[in-house]
């Protein structure tokens, strides 16, 4: 097969720049039933913490002009149960595994790194420090330099899987939090989560998701995601996982020009379950078109001047 | 479960809100449809809203011709949308997702109550096809909110007895379909198995004539959705007594969204 | 005519809660020959500066889902052409005017802010601290609490105008900004300001905007707007003139629920130029389907317990 | 200008790319149409996505039969959707926007010069028409990137000369149209007027050719544009040389899209 495809990220090589978005993909067994899973560049499985989490009451999803809010709030059986039942499904497949981590305290998100670090399917941790939907944690790192270098220093002194943090665009500066992350020792960045929203159905006179706010993602979210990659590409020097309303090839292309070394596919998935490997298949083609020839020239290209 | 462009086959109101859907599969489908599956049909062609697809129960499914019949009520833009569908026009499916009515241990002879509240009604015409083709006695209890709302009960009728509400006395009884349920329960209706759809009020209510019902009773839910194949965990329900260790969640899109009655929490 | 529309913003009554958002309807005068603006709750003018601005290079605007992103760059003829050519237009319409103020310093404020205090068809201003579009001034003050009350402090010294101040929806807690503001004598808060964002050409491998970047407007941006107005409703007591993709009376109705006094639409009148009036005739039945006699008891209606 | 609902007559591909499309107006327009204005066309319907109306120059107004043809070439998605709409279908237009170009100068017997490039040449068919209902003579100096990409030439015959060029030589000369056009001028040909509308290459050459044509010449120009009536300054261009106290742009859709060549900058 071409390398054309090929992208790197820190010690990792992707066959190609495709991925899941944590939270869109379970643990990707329903997919596996669609298609080949182990076309993909990488696998994303959803927020892990510690003990088994609830999430959210329902409705938990609604939706809004092309995008939709959602308020999971990171529900997951917890550690011992991801590490038993979930993830071995995984090992089936030749697919790097990038386990998203969640907790409430830096205690927590050791704890989960520390014990996926000794499973070998686990190819890449990232932490999620932006979850809008849950109300202790999460977030209160993701909106303070400070915070969220300290999580990254104390995660990285535990695991020696690439670490990428997953920051939030629900701040004043995100390139301060990225510096910050980067000098911390973060491997990469994972942008963004989601935008924090609401919806309201007027005639119960009552937010639509029962956590009243939600966060907000799919294409509406895209020119705000491609403006924060731009910001901190030009900041940082570690790779960055883009995402936020990707859902074609040319939306891919956006990103690495933005720069992204690798997108992730979110919401999309929920629309057309085939669409990564629909991208997967079209990305050829669209770098013929604007006439590159690897997916690695086009990482950070955009000019400006 | 498939993702196909079907092709629509017809349109026709049944009534001034709900109509029905009839489209043509290009390919066969993996599996038999079960009676409670659902479709998730997108709406939006290459238009970014609306964006989620729509979840819709199956209500007929004509092996032969490799068709399927879905009966929906226009309530927001995605309904809409598909009742302004014409014949020829493409509709992009996929489907079967979930699980439907359980039917194995229904025997010839055996009488199954089937137990209908509005657009809860469309997936238990295709089982009482199913129920009817197996021998299996069905008598349907449809409520209404009046005879202009009032559709499909002929059809049910073709399957096996039927017995009508609607809620100002234009159709049937006065009154909803489970008082009329427990009167004949009262007065010595007997069945093997009960079935319920319906907007989630009377599954309430079915659930608290429960005790009046030593059979197995299944219930179809609704909750709002993304993927629809249980990898967002969107729309989960609780599990009632799951004993420690179990997962304390159900999904509706893979779990469900027919359950036992008794085995979820029946909230919104 | 029946009072069921009217709403108070402080000291200002209007006959109902549905106005422009400022950069959207220009001074008036190109909607005046669709329709009769004296029907309007109130006419909001575009941005004005002491001197004039020219504005950034073209292109402006480029489309995005279901929104679009802006970067005139508040171009306007300045102060002395505002009140001398553009503002004589409105003085014969029945409507509240509010002229939408903008600057680089405390001075440029204070400077437009006093001229316009003394002309009469002048209702209320507004101050834009939150233009994502010109690099000095605008937003510095619009991110952080201090500069914030400091504008709004200085320029209350030189007007018995109300003042609303516009907030920018490109921060990490907008609350803290909406009471500094409150504090510091604002008599009420616009929001929401546009949402920075980027459009790329993957043909040119360069940003579709000439500035780069530019605020995101219109329905995608709606979940974002009505978060954040119900989070500052719940947090001042001032009135809150809420914005941001409305486009129909059915989004206005969520606006008031989620704590806004009166409603701007901004984008929507790209998309259909006799919005504003259409959506002022629809509202009465709206407010019948969900049992409510008046827009005033729907202010912060929201049930969220 | 006016919003109106109108019907869609007819659409036919007149190349691969380009196709022509006929909307019939319910009401009257309020004024005659001026050749160079255009109409603001809404291809959304009630989805929010795309969202902005598309801007597209009048090709040809029948004042008699109250409809308006559009000739549009397949860009994006909002063009492939008008490309998609067939006969009886609504599309919402508002319009006639902005300035068209200004003929009463001219006099029976004189002579235009109409230079068109692409998709640029639509809107010099109704000129052309004009022009030639007034007995001025026109000669149409049009470029194509083919043959096969060439349109509605044979239209500008029965209106006057056409001279044709395209890139690959494949029709008439082998070419740029301007180049064209100075050859002509320079072995001769005169007129009273000049107009242009084509990609902005071709516009920037014509303003090099323009120390050789004394004539009044009027240029069309596109620029992103949000609400097309001036209201929110999206579609600015620079004027040249304002004096000093008199505003440094002119807007496209106001102002323009004709602007006398010369008045304001040619840049993106
Ligand atoms: C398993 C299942 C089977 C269903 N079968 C049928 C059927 O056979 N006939 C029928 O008429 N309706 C059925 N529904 C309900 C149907 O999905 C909703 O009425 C429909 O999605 C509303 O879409 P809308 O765009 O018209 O409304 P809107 O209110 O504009 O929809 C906005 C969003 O909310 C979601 N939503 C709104 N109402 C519901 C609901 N009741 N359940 C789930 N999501 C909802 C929509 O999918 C969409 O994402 C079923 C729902 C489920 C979950
Ligand atoms: C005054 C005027 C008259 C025009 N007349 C014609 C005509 O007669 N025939 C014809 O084929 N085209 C004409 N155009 C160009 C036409 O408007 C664009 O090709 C069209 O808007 C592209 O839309 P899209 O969705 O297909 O492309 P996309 O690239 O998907 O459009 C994205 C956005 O960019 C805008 N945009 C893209 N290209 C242009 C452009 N060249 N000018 C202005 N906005 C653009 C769109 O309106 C939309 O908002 C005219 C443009 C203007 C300004
Ligand atoms: C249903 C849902 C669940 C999500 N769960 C997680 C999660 O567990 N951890 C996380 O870091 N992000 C989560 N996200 C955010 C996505 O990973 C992604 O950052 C965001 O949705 C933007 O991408 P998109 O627009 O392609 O969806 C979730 C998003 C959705 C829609
Ligand atoms: C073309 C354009 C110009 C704008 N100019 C201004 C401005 O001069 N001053 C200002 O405060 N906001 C300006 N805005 C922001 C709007 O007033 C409004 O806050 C924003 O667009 C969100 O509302 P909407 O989604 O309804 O457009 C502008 C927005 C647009 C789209
Ligand atoms: S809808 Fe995604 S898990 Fe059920
Ligand atoms: S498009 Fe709005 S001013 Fe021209």
């Amino acid at each position: 097969m071409s390398k054309s495809l090929e992208t790197k990220l820190g010690p990792l090589t992707l066959k190609n720049p495709i991925m899941p978005a944590s939270g869109c993909f379970g643990y990707g067994e329903e997919f596996a039933k669609l298609y080949d899973i182990s076309q993909l560049g990488a696998v994303v499985v959803k927020a892990t913490t510690p003990e088994p989490t609830l999430g959210n009451p329902t409705p938990r999803v609604a939706e809004t002009p092309a995008g939709m809010l959602n308020a999971i709030g990171l529900q997951n059986p917890g550690l011992r149960r991801v590490i038993q039942e979930k993830l071995p499904f995984l090992a089936d497949y030749q697919v790097p595994v990038i386990v998203n981590v969640a907790g409430k305290s830096i205690e927590d998100y050791v704890a989960v790194a520390e014990a996926l670090s000794g499973v070998d399917v686990v190819s890449a941790l990232e932490l999620n420090i932006s979850c809008p939907n849950v109300k202790e944690g999460g977030i209160a790192f993701g909106t303070r330099p400070g915070p969220a270098a300290e999580l990254t220093r104390a995660v990285k002194a535990v695991t020696n899987l690439p670490v990428f943090v997953k920051l939030s665009p629900n701040v004043s500066d995100i390139v301060k939090i990225a510096t910050a992350v980067e000098a911390a020792g973060a491997d990469g960045i994972s942008m963004i989560n989601t935008l924090q929203g609401m919806a309201i159905d007027i005639y119960r006179r009552r937010p639509v998701l029962a956590n009243v706010t939600g966060g907000l993602s799919g294409p509406a979210i895209k020119p705000v995601a491609l403006r924060m990659i731009h910001q901190v590409y030009k900041a940082v020097r570690i790779p960055i996982i883009g995402m936020g309303g990707v859902s074609s090839a040319t939306d891919v292309v956006e990103f690495l020009l933005a720069g992204a070394s690798a997108v992730a596919v979110g919401t999309a998935n929920f629309v057309n379950p085939y669409i990564m490997p629909e991208i997967i298949a079209q990305l050829p083609e669209v770098l013929e078109k604007i006439g590159a020839k690897t997916v690695q020239e086009l990482i950070g290209a955009l000019e400006t001047n | 479960m498939r993702l196909q462009q079907t092709t629509v086959l017809a349109n026709e109101p049944l009534t001034p809100d709900i109509f029905r859907l009839t489209v043509s599969l290009p390919e066969e489908l993996p599996e038999p449809v079960q009676p409670g599956q659902f479709c998730n049909l997108r709406i939006s062609g290459n238009s970014h809203d609306p964006l989620l697809r729509r979840p819709i129960s199956i209500s007929d499914w004509d092996r032969r011709l490799n068709n399927l019949k879905f009966v929906i009520k226009k309530v927001g833009r995605g309904t809409k949308a598909l009742s302004r569908l014409y014949p020829g026009q493409k509709l992009d499916l996929f489907g079967p997702l979930g699980r439907g009515f359980p039917t194995d241990h229904l025997r010839e002879g055996q009488h199954a109550l089937l137990v209908g509240g509005g657009v809860g009604i469309p997936p238990l015409l295709l089982l009482a096809k199913k129920l009817a083709a197996k021998k299996v006695k069905v008598t349907a209890f449809l409520g209404f909110r009046s005879k202009n709302d009032a559709f499909l009960y002929e059809e049910f009728a073709r399957y096996g007895k039927i017995k009508l509400t609607s809620d100002d006395g234009s159709l049937g009884r006065c009154g909803n379909v489970c008082s009329l349920l427990a009167d004949c329960l009262n007065q010595g209706l007997a069945g093997d198995s009960i079935y319920a759809c319906g907007p989630l009020p009377m599954l309430k209510s079915l659930e608290e004539l429960a005790a009046r019902f030593p059979w197995p009773a299944y219930v179809s839910l609704e909750q709002r959705m993304a993927c629809g194949i249980g990898a967002c965990a969107a729309c989960t329900c609780r599990r009632k007594d799951p004993e420690p260790g179990e997962d304390w969640y159900r999904l509706v899109c893979t779990d469900g969204p027919v359950f036992r009655l008794g085995e979820v929490e029946l909230s919104e």
